[in-house]
Formats: structure tokens, C-alpha cells, sequence
């Protein structure tokens, strides 16, 4: 298979590894959920490919079939993206997961499981099941953009609502938990600590963007089969990293930070704001599965430009000045 | 920017009782045989087909389920959308005779592959095979280009009875001074695949699995380790060597592997 | 001065002309807010350039330096922009409409006067105030994302604080009214709702998203001034339509959309989902003055392939189809 | 994309007491006489700077206030960052003698200016205008371009006594032969305008606004119907006739005008 297969980590002087809850990452580039995760093998290959952790597709109780194509397209400055959650259901991703740790856990990098479900109830019994595979980290969707009418309105646009659902998975677990937000909010601060104090071990954020809505002038219609969709890549940049610092900021738990995210550049920002591990998900369209080792490289460029020796060097740097 | 480019159908053929050829007002010159395009019907789905040829944007499609259905409904002059081309096609061996393989649809982008053929001047043989002499598509349009053809039906009633990948067993090409190039059912393929890895045959199949993105970030076509959607839809076949899902498992539209029927 | 001066009009069967609340725009594209529309004469050149309409930018009843430079980048996929609502105050602002509109008049094309103040009861004052200068329509911005700790949220942030301050400016003005709203929320239509309510004769919708953030990595600094920064253009674009998809689908009034949009193309999108007229910023950046008239060039030959002779034989159409 | 880039400062020269030249680690190789950067002091705030040399990234700075003073506090290997070139900048009339007329920190574009008209073999006259002998920045150096020099002092220090305007008048090729060019204050610009205009000179002159954006859209260096930013900073003659604020009101960061010192 291709060039990013198992290269061995081009050696140097800085480290670039990351704990995030207690989990060692070998470089803080994660594969965000959504992108790729669907089977086993392919995020072994990610993972060979150098990204420093994996996590899986959203997976519910039940198998979805998610919404009709086209459900995700490059509209030049980012992705636009409505899959409906679509995913094999739990009982199938518990399988995918033991078998991508069996292969991973010689390469040292972690899985992350992420989970979501339509009732508070149901995120519980994701998370009991979900644990049977032992993934080193439970992230909780709260946060996807693209709802159905039946879900009203995103868990992660109420405090107290998030606050519910990461109690209830909680209550379901011994994995440490990522609580993944939403930027569609006012008040994104106000959401992470509703999640911490109610027993988030980290925050994952953001996920896409909007949702956005994308016509195609000549047939008068949406270019997305759902309509609106969750924009992601370059654009969202920005408003990733103000949400990355406003929750840093707000809250003391670990933040993986995602969106946008597609150079090393990327990643020193993200990390200047606070953030312990990027998440990368729309730059594999834009960089190829390479993408992570290029980062890292980038990286790690910068580092020994600036003389770190770690990322904890310079995490929250940014954050510290007023402003 | 991979937005989809609506355009007007030019040209709608009939090749078959259940295949049907759609011209489209596009051109994609850069296209390659074996790449697809995703096609959108507005308001009913958007999935992959091969470019059977450039310019202009020709599809051939067989009529299966929901949205070949659909698609076969539309009428001349009726918009459709498109976007790509993706993934990785045919490359042809110059040094070898070129032996192409259709099952069903796989016709298309095999047209297109032979058209190449002919114009690099590679000596070149089609085996087509089908249920019935009814089901045989495109043989006028082989006869025009000047290739050497081999017809099989499942009833006899035209060329030779039985399997397509039985019939060329009797070509006298088929050996290792040619390289087969085949798209079909992938019962079909896996036979292909035996037949070059027992005669050491160069060989390059096309594959199909459920597309969702079609430029490699969804993993829905992931087969083994492949994105088919990148790494494919044109494999080698050494790559597909003992490979858990090729000939036995396909993703649906949750993910989920099912057995291939 | 340059060639965007005085052309006449491409005379053409397709009539672009709008009504925005009753008056007239010779075409529907408008020079959005704090875009070149701090002086008459460059808001008149704009007019020449092609702008059916301009907005000037927000005043405030005192006089504001802002924040310090710099204030306005281009990161690439957009502008992001923390200016500090610099302005003259009304005072100087109602002079410069009052000039403006003597030169614009005789070119049939309206001054928009953009208002804001620190607390609900000052937007009527400035309402007041401005309201002598006979400006043909009064928006008012209650969606500034770069908010100091003075003003704490947005007043677009809170459906009862839209109404109110719609409500104080409608009691100090005979002249109508669109208020304009902010992305920054989770329910755009609940906002458009309370302001319609309260007696908005008009939407103007998107103000920019965010607020961003873009750091320097060598300085370990934000690249504004201020910090946070509100994001604009072509990035913002997909947001921007489906909140004005969502605010005409919610009320009965005109809207003025604004956000990312650069081409023909993007404006027939913001008038498929039903806006009124489209504001233009950030694409003067991208294509010079002359946008103004390109957007409008373009718009006709979408009208003219199409068979329209009037915007309103296509404005909303995609509203209509279900999604 | 115009996020300033952070770069450190190479080299800092004293030219007077209160002008001074920053080299920085940058280079701007398609920059011209006249264009401008937006020079970023990181904490303090960010401001027009004519560039005097693209080759390295030369800017030569006179100390009048907050920005300007932190600026002259920076030390070689402090980091600033930078963004543009922007504006438009002089043009050389190829046919006409060249007369460079500098105030103040006017000299440094002029200085670029100078060089790319002495490459291209114009005979060019620079006229140097200061408060005193001590004042005069670059002497040094367009003496060493071998360019014709003029100089001026208020108190007559050092070259022609008053101001470097009528100094000019003196000068042989003060006529319809030659082209002007001027950079300085104001009131300066206001006396050459009057003077091209008298004589027939054609004349072009280097204005200042205040700037925020520098790149067309805030509106803030707004001078009639002009944005100084994009349609200047250099103007001809012909298009100051008759200017409401030309020589008379500028405006605020508020945005106010007010009348000229
Ligand atoms: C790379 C590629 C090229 C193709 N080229 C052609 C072509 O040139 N002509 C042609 O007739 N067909 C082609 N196909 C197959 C075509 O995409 C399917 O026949 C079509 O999607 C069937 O949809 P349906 O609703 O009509 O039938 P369904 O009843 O939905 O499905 C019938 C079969 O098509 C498969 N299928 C359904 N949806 C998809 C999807 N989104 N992506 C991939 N497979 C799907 C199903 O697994 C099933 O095997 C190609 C497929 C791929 C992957
Ligand atoms: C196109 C252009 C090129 C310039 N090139 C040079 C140069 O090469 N060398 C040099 O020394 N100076 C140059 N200037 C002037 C320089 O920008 C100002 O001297 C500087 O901004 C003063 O800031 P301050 O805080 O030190 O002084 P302040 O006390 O703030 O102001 C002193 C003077 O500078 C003007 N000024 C202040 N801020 C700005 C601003 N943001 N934009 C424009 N003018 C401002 C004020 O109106 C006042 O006239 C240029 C200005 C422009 C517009
Ligand atoms: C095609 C696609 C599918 C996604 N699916 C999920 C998902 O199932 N669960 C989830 O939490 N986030 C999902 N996301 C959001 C991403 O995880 C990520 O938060 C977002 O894309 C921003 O990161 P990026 O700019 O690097 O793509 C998806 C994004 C994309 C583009
Ligand atoms: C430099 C700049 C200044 C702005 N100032 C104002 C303002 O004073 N008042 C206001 O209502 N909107 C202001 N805006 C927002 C714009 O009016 C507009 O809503 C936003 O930029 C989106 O449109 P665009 O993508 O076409 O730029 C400003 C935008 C920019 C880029
Ligand atoms: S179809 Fe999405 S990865 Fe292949
Ligand atoms: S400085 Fe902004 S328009 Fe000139």
C-alpha cells in the first residue's frame, strides 16, 4: 500500500508525544471522528500513516443508513457535510475497535471511540457497550449540526442538557470521557464548564460549523440530499481557535482541538491556545492520509526553530496575553 | 472545488433491454479510463459511474434498483449534476496484448479503455459476456472500433455458452504475452483474478463498493486496507491477493459489511 | 478617477431593480456596513461603481477612535476585522448623509444609515439624531462580535434585548427600519421573530461570524489589535444563506443579505432563499469597486439564460422546497 | 493572504537626531518607489512605512509620536512584523530630467526612487529640505548615487536658506523639461503642486492619510473622492486640482476631518 505506510518516525531531538487523560499519545495529531473511521483497517493505515491517535466514526445503538448522497462537498474554502451519522451500529463498531487495538496498541497509538445517541438515556447504554472494547478514550457527540427535526435542538446548545448527557455517560463507564461541542452557540465557555462540572475528563471541540447551506442556482436546489450541512476545513479555522480559547480559558481539563486544522502552523496555534492534541479531519481531503506525518514534521520544524524540547513548552502561551 | 456541475442530458441510447447510455452537455478531457464521476440526480442521490467516455461525458448504465431507475426515467434535455473525475484507472502495457473483460455494465469504461487501445495501436480483444444475445451491449460499437471479440451468453444464444471467463480460456491470447484489463460482477473479477495469478498474466480489475464522498474521507468503500474510491476503482491484481473482502464482502450504506451475493 | 466612474448602465431586457421597504434600489446589490461608507464622496463613488444602495458605517452618538491597527486582515479564505466601531459620532455622520444624499438622489440610488449605541435607551437617541438627515432607510447593528467586557453580549445575542432595542429606535424614527442580526446564535429565527414583532420593518443578516482568532506563532500573538475578530467573506458564505434561509422562512419582511458575497452566482443564492437585496463588504477587497457592477453583469445573465425578466420571479424559490 | 509576517530587524542606521533607517529580514523584490508597508509593532499598533529599499526590506522612519517612538525603541533582532507592498507608487518619466524633492522623512522613498532612475541613466537633481544641517538625512548616500543635490536648511546651516521650494526655484532645470517628485509634509506638497501647476512641470506627489486597513475597504484614508491607500499614496498634479482637503483636512482614527497643522 502507499507511501505513508510505516515509515519509522523520522528521529529527532524534540518530543512531540502528548497525555491526554492519562492516554500517552506519540504526537498530538489525532484522526477526527467522522473521517475514515469506519473500519479497522483503514485507521490502522491512518495510524501508520503517523497520526498519533484514532477515533471512530459516531456509532449509535442502532445501524443508520444516514441521508442520501451527496452528503459531503468541497466548496472551495472547506467541506460542507451532511452524512446523517450514518454508522453500523454499536455492536459492530465494538468489534472494529478491539480489532483496531489489537493492531495498534504495538504501535502505541490509542483509540478513541466516539459515541452519540437521540436521548439522554441512550448516550448511558452506548457508552456500557461501548466500553466492552476498551477504548482508551470515550468521545460523546453532542454537538452534530446536521439534526432531524425528532432531536429538536443540538444537546451541546444547553448547558444543562450536555451537562445531563455527560453525567449519564459517566455513570456508564470507567473510560475517561472527551465531551465534544459545538461552535454554534453564543456562549461556548458556558457549555465546557456545564460538561466539566458534571465529570468531563476533556473536551474535544469544535465540530463543523454552521450548518451552512450551499444551492446549486440551476436546479433552485441544495447541493447537499439533507439541505443544510456542517461546514469544516480552512474557513472554520478562525472560529476554532476562538472556541479553543475561550474553553481553555473556562475550564481545566485537557482540550483537543479541532478544525481547520491542516499544517503544522495549524497545530502551533491550537496549542498556543491551550490545546493538548489537534484533531485533523477535512485536511486528509486537502493533504492526503500524509497529512499527519506532515504536520508533525511542521511541528516539529517550528519546535527546534524556537528551541522547545516539548509541547508543554508552549501550551497556552497565547492564551496567558490579554486580550 | 468539487461542487457538482449541472448540466443537460444530450443523448440518451439504448444498448440493452436493461442498459442504457446517457451523453451528457460536459466534457472532462482529463478523465482516464476506469475513473468515475459522481452522478446527482437533484432530489434523488448522487453515486459513482464510470466514465465510458470524455468528451462528451458519456455514462453507461445498467437499470439494478432506486437510482438507476430513476436515472432511466430522465429524458433528453432534463438536468443531471456531476463531479470528479476520481480515482485511479486502467493504465495500459504497451508491451503486452491487450485482453478486456466485461461483464454487465463494466462495458463502459472498457469501451472507453479500448478506444486508447486502438489509438496506441495495441493489438486488442473484448470478451463480452451476458445472460442472453439480448444483454450483449455495445457490440456494434466494438465491431467499428476493429478489435478482435469474444462473445459468451449464460444461454448460448450467441457466441459462446457459459461464463465469459470460461471463454476466453479457449483464446488463444490468453497467456502471459497479454495483460487482461476486466470490469464486472465481482464474482466475475474473482475468476479473472485466479485465472491471471494461475497463468501469470498481468492483470487490472475494477472494483465497486459503496461510495458516499468518493474522494477518500467518508471510508465508506473501504475494502481490506483500500479506499477503492482512491486507491481505486483499478486494482492490480496482486493487490487484491488475500484480501478478507474481495469477492466476499461489500460495505451498505451504514457501513456495515454485508456478504456479497 | 478610474474606470468604475459613471459608465451608463449596460442597458438590458432584465429589469434588476428591488424594493427594500418601500424604496427603490436601481439594482440589488448594497454597499454593506463600515465598508468604504464613512464619507460621501466615497460612498458616491461607490454608487457611480455600481451599488444600488449604501450603508454607511454604524455611528454612535459620540465619536470612536476604535482599537488600534491592525484591524483588518485577509487570512485567505476571508477578512477577519476588529475595527472597534471606530466612527466621526452622529453628528458628523448625519453631514455626510445629508451630503450624500443631494449627490445620490439624481442616480435614484438610497443612503442607508447605520446606527448603534452601548445601551437600548442611546439607540434611540441616535436614532433621533440621525433621523435629521432624512437617510431613506436606518439599520440598526445590534451584532457587532467584537464586544468589550462593557457591552458583555450582544444585544442580537437575546430575542427580548433585539425587541427592545427595535422597539426604542421605532419610537424615536418615522424612517424605516431593518435591524440587523448575527450568526453568533444558536436560533437565528427566534431573533428575526422578536425584532419583527417588535416592529422591524426589515432584515439585514449576516453580520460578520465569529468572533475569530488568528495568532501569529512567531510572536505568540493575535494578529488583531483586539484580539478576537469578527470573520468575513467568501469562507462565511454557506453560514450566511442559512441564516437568511432560516429568517425568511421565520418572517414576512424584506431582507437584506449579506455575507461572503463576491459574484453573480452568490447573489442569485441569497435571492433563491428569498433576500430582498444583497449587501456587499468584503468583495471589494477581492474585486475592487467594479463588484458592484460585475455582480449585477452577472445576475443578468443568470436572469437572461433563465428567462427572467424580474427578481421576483425567482426570489425564494428554494425556500419553498422542503429541506 | 496578508497576515503581516513576523520578521526580525537586521540592521538599525541613525540618519539625524530624530530619523532613522530599520533594515529588516525580509525582501520585497516586486515593491516600487513610492508603495508603502503596514509595519506591525506586536502590543502597539501597526502603520503605514514607505519603503525606501525593497532588497532588503528598508524603511527609514521619522520619530513624531507614540507608534514612531516605540519603533525607535526596537533593537536589532527584535521581531515586526510586515504586510503589503500596497498603493500606487511613482512612475519615472522616461523623457523628462528628474527632480526629486524630499521633507523630512520624505527622503526615503525618494532614495529608492533615485536609485531606479540613476540605473535607468535619467539625470536626476535631488533637493533636500530640513530645520538645520543636522536634520539632513542621506546626503551621504545620494551623494555616493552621484545625483546633482540641492540642499535647503530653515536656518541656512548648511545649502540654500529657507525653504527647500524655493530652493528649487533657483535650480536650472526648475522647467517644462524636467518631472517632479515629492515626498514630505504637506504644506511642502501644496507648494510644488502650485509650482508644477505655474510652470507646467509635470509633477507627481507622495500624500499621507491615515490608514488602517491599507488595502481599500475601511474607507479611513478617504481625501475627497479619493483612497489614498489604493488610488495614491502618489498622485499626479493634475488629480489634486481643486481638492476640498489637499493641503488643508485629514482625518482622525475616528474618522473626523481635521484641518491640517
Ligand atoms: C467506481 C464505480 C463505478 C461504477 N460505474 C458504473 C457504471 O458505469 N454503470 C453502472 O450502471 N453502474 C456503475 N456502478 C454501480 C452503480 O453505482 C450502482 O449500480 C448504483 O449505485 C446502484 O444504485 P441503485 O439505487 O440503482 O441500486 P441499489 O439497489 O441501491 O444497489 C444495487 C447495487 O449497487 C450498489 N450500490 C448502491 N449504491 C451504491 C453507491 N452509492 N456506490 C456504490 N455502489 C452502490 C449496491 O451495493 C448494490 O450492489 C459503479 C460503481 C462504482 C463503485
Ligand atoms: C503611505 C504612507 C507612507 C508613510 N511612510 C512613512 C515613512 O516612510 N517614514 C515615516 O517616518 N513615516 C511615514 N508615514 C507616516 C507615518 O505613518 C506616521 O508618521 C506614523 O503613523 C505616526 O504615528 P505616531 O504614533 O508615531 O505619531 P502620531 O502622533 O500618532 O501621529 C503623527 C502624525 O502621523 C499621522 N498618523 C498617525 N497614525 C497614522 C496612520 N495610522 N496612518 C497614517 N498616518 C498616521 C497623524 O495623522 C499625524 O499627522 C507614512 C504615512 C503614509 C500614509
Ligand atoms: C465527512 C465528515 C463527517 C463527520 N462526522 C462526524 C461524526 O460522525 N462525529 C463527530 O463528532 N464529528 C464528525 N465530523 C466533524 C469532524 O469530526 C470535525 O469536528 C470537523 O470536521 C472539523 O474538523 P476539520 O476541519 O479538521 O474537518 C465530521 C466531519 C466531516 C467532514
Ligand atoms: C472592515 C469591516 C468593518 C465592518 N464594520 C461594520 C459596521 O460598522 N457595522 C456593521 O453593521 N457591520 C460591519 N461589518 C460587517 C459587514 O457589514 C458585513 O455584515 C460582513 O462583513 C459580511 O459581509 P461580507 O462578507 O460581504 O463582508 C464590517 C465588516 C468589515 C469587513
Ligand atoms: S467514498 Fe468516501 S472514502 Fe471512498
Ligand atoms: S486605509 Fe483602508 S481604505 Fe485606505
Amino acid at each position: 500500500m502507499k507511501p505513508e505506510t510505516a515509515k519509522p518516525e523520522t528521529p529527532s531531538a524534540v518530543d512531540i508525544s502528548a497525555t491526554l487523560c492519562g492516554v500517552r499519545l506519540p504526537n498530538p495529531t489525532v484522526l477526527t471522528s467522522g473521517v475514515l473511521g469506519l473500519s479497522h483497517e483503514i485507521m490502522v493505515r491512518v495510524a501508520r500513516a503517523g497520526a498519533g491517535g484514532v477515533t471512530t466514526k459516531s456509532c449509535s445503538l442502532k445501524p443508520r443508513p444516514g441521508y442520501p448522497n451527496p452528503t459531503i462537498l468541497d466548496w472551495g474554502p472547506g467541506l460542507i457535510n451532511a452524512v446523517g451519522l450514518s454508522n453500523p451500529g454499536v455492536e459492530v463498531m465494538v468489534e472494529e475497535i478491539r480489532a483496531a487495538k489489537e493492531e495498534l496498541a504495538p504501535l502505541g497509538v490509542p483509540v478513541i471511540a466516539s459515541i452519540f445517541a437521540e436521548t439522554i438515556y441512550d448516550f448511558g447504554t452506548v457508552a456500557r457497550f461501548i466500553s466492552e472494547a476498551q477504548p482508551d478514550l470515550i468521545e460523546v457527540n453532542i454537538s452534530c449540526p446536521n439534526i432531524d427535526d425528532r432531536y429538536r435542538q443540538m444537546f451541546a446548545a444547553n448547558p444543562y442538557v450536555a451537562g445531563q448527557v455527560t453525567r449519564r455517560v459517566k455513570q456508564n463507564t470507567d473510560i475517561p470521557v472527551l465531551v465534544k461541542l459545538s461552535p454554534n452557540v453564543t456562549d461556548v465557555a458556558q457549555i465546557a464548564r456545564a460538561v466539566v462540572e458534571a465529570g468531563a475528563d476533556g473536551i474535544t471541540a469544535i465540530n463543523s460549523l454552521g450548518p451552512g447551506l450551499i444551492l446549486d442556482i440551476e436546479t433552485c436546489r441544495p447541493v447537499l440530499a439533507h439541505g443544510t450541512g456542517g461546514v469544516s476545513g480552512p474557513a472554520t479555522r478562525p472560529i476554532a481557535v476562538r472556541c479553543v480559547r475561550d474553553i481553555c480559558q473556562a475550564v481545566d481539563v485537557p482540550v483537543v482541538a479541532v478544525g481547520g486544522v491542516t499544517t503544522g502552523r495549524d497545530s502551533v496555534e491550537m496549542i498556543l491556545v491551550g490545546a493538548t492534541a489537534v484533531g485533523i479531519g477535512s485536511a486528509v481531503y486537502y493533504r492526503g492520509m500524509a497529512v499527519f506525518r506532515q504536520v508533525c514534521e511542521e511541528l516539529r520544524d517550528y519546535m527546534e526553530r524556537h528551541g522547545y524540547g516539548a509541547l508543554k513548552e508552549f501550551r497556552g502561551r497565547a492564551a496567558a496575553i490579554r486580550f | 472545488m468539487t461542487l457538482p456541475h449541472t448540466v443537460r442530458i444530450r443523448e440518451i441510447r439504448d444498448e440493452t433491454r436493461t442498459i442504457r447510455t446517457f451523453v451528457l452537455d460536459a466534457e472532462v478531457p482529463e478523465a482516464e479510463p476506469g475513473q468515475f464521476i459522481m452522478l446527482w440526480l437533484p432530489g434523488v442521490d448522487e453515486k459513482p459511474m464510470s466514465v465510458a467516455c470524455p468528451t462528451p461525458l458519456t455514462l453507461t448504465v445498467a437499470r439494478v434498483g432506486p437510482f438507476t431507475t430513476a436515472l432511466c426515467e430522465r429524458r433528453v434535455g432534463d438536468q443531471v449534476g456531476w463531479r470528479g473525475p476520481y480515482g485511479r484507472g486502467f493504465s495500459l502495457h504497451k508491451d503486452q496484448l491487450a485482453l478486456l473483460v466485461s461483464g454487465g455494465c463494466g462495458v463502459g469504461p472498457l469501451y472507453f479503455l479500448a478506444t486508447q487501445a486502438v489509438t496506441r495501436g495495441i493489438p486488442t480483444t473484448v470478451a463480452l459476456g451476458a445472460r442472453t444475445a439480448l444483454d450483449l451491449p455495445y457490440v456494434e460499437q466494438f465491431r467499428a472500433l476493429g478489435v478482435d471479440l469474444i462473445l459468451a451468453t449464460d444461454d448460448g444464444s450467441l457466441g459462446y455458452k457459459g461464463p465469459v471467463t470460461d471463454a476466453i480460456l479457449q483464446s488463444a491470447i490468453c497467456n502471459s504475452q497479454s495483460a487482461i484489463y476486466a470490469c464486472g460482477p465481482e464474482p466475475m473479477l474473482v475468476a479473472v483474478h485466479r485465472l491471471c495469478r494461475e497463468r501469470a498474466i498481468p492483470g487490472q480489475l475494477s472494483l465497486e463498493r459503496y461510495m458516499k464522498c468518493g474522494f477518500g474521507i467518508c471510508g465508506q468503500c473501504a475494502m481490506d486496507g483500500y479506499l477503492v474510491c482512491q486507491d481505486g476503482p483499478v486494482f492490480d491484481v496482486e493487490q487484491l491477493d488475500g484480501l478478507r473482502d474481495f469477492g466476499r464482502a461489500q460495505r451498505s450504506a451504514t457501513g456495515r459489511r454485508l456478504p456479497i451475493r
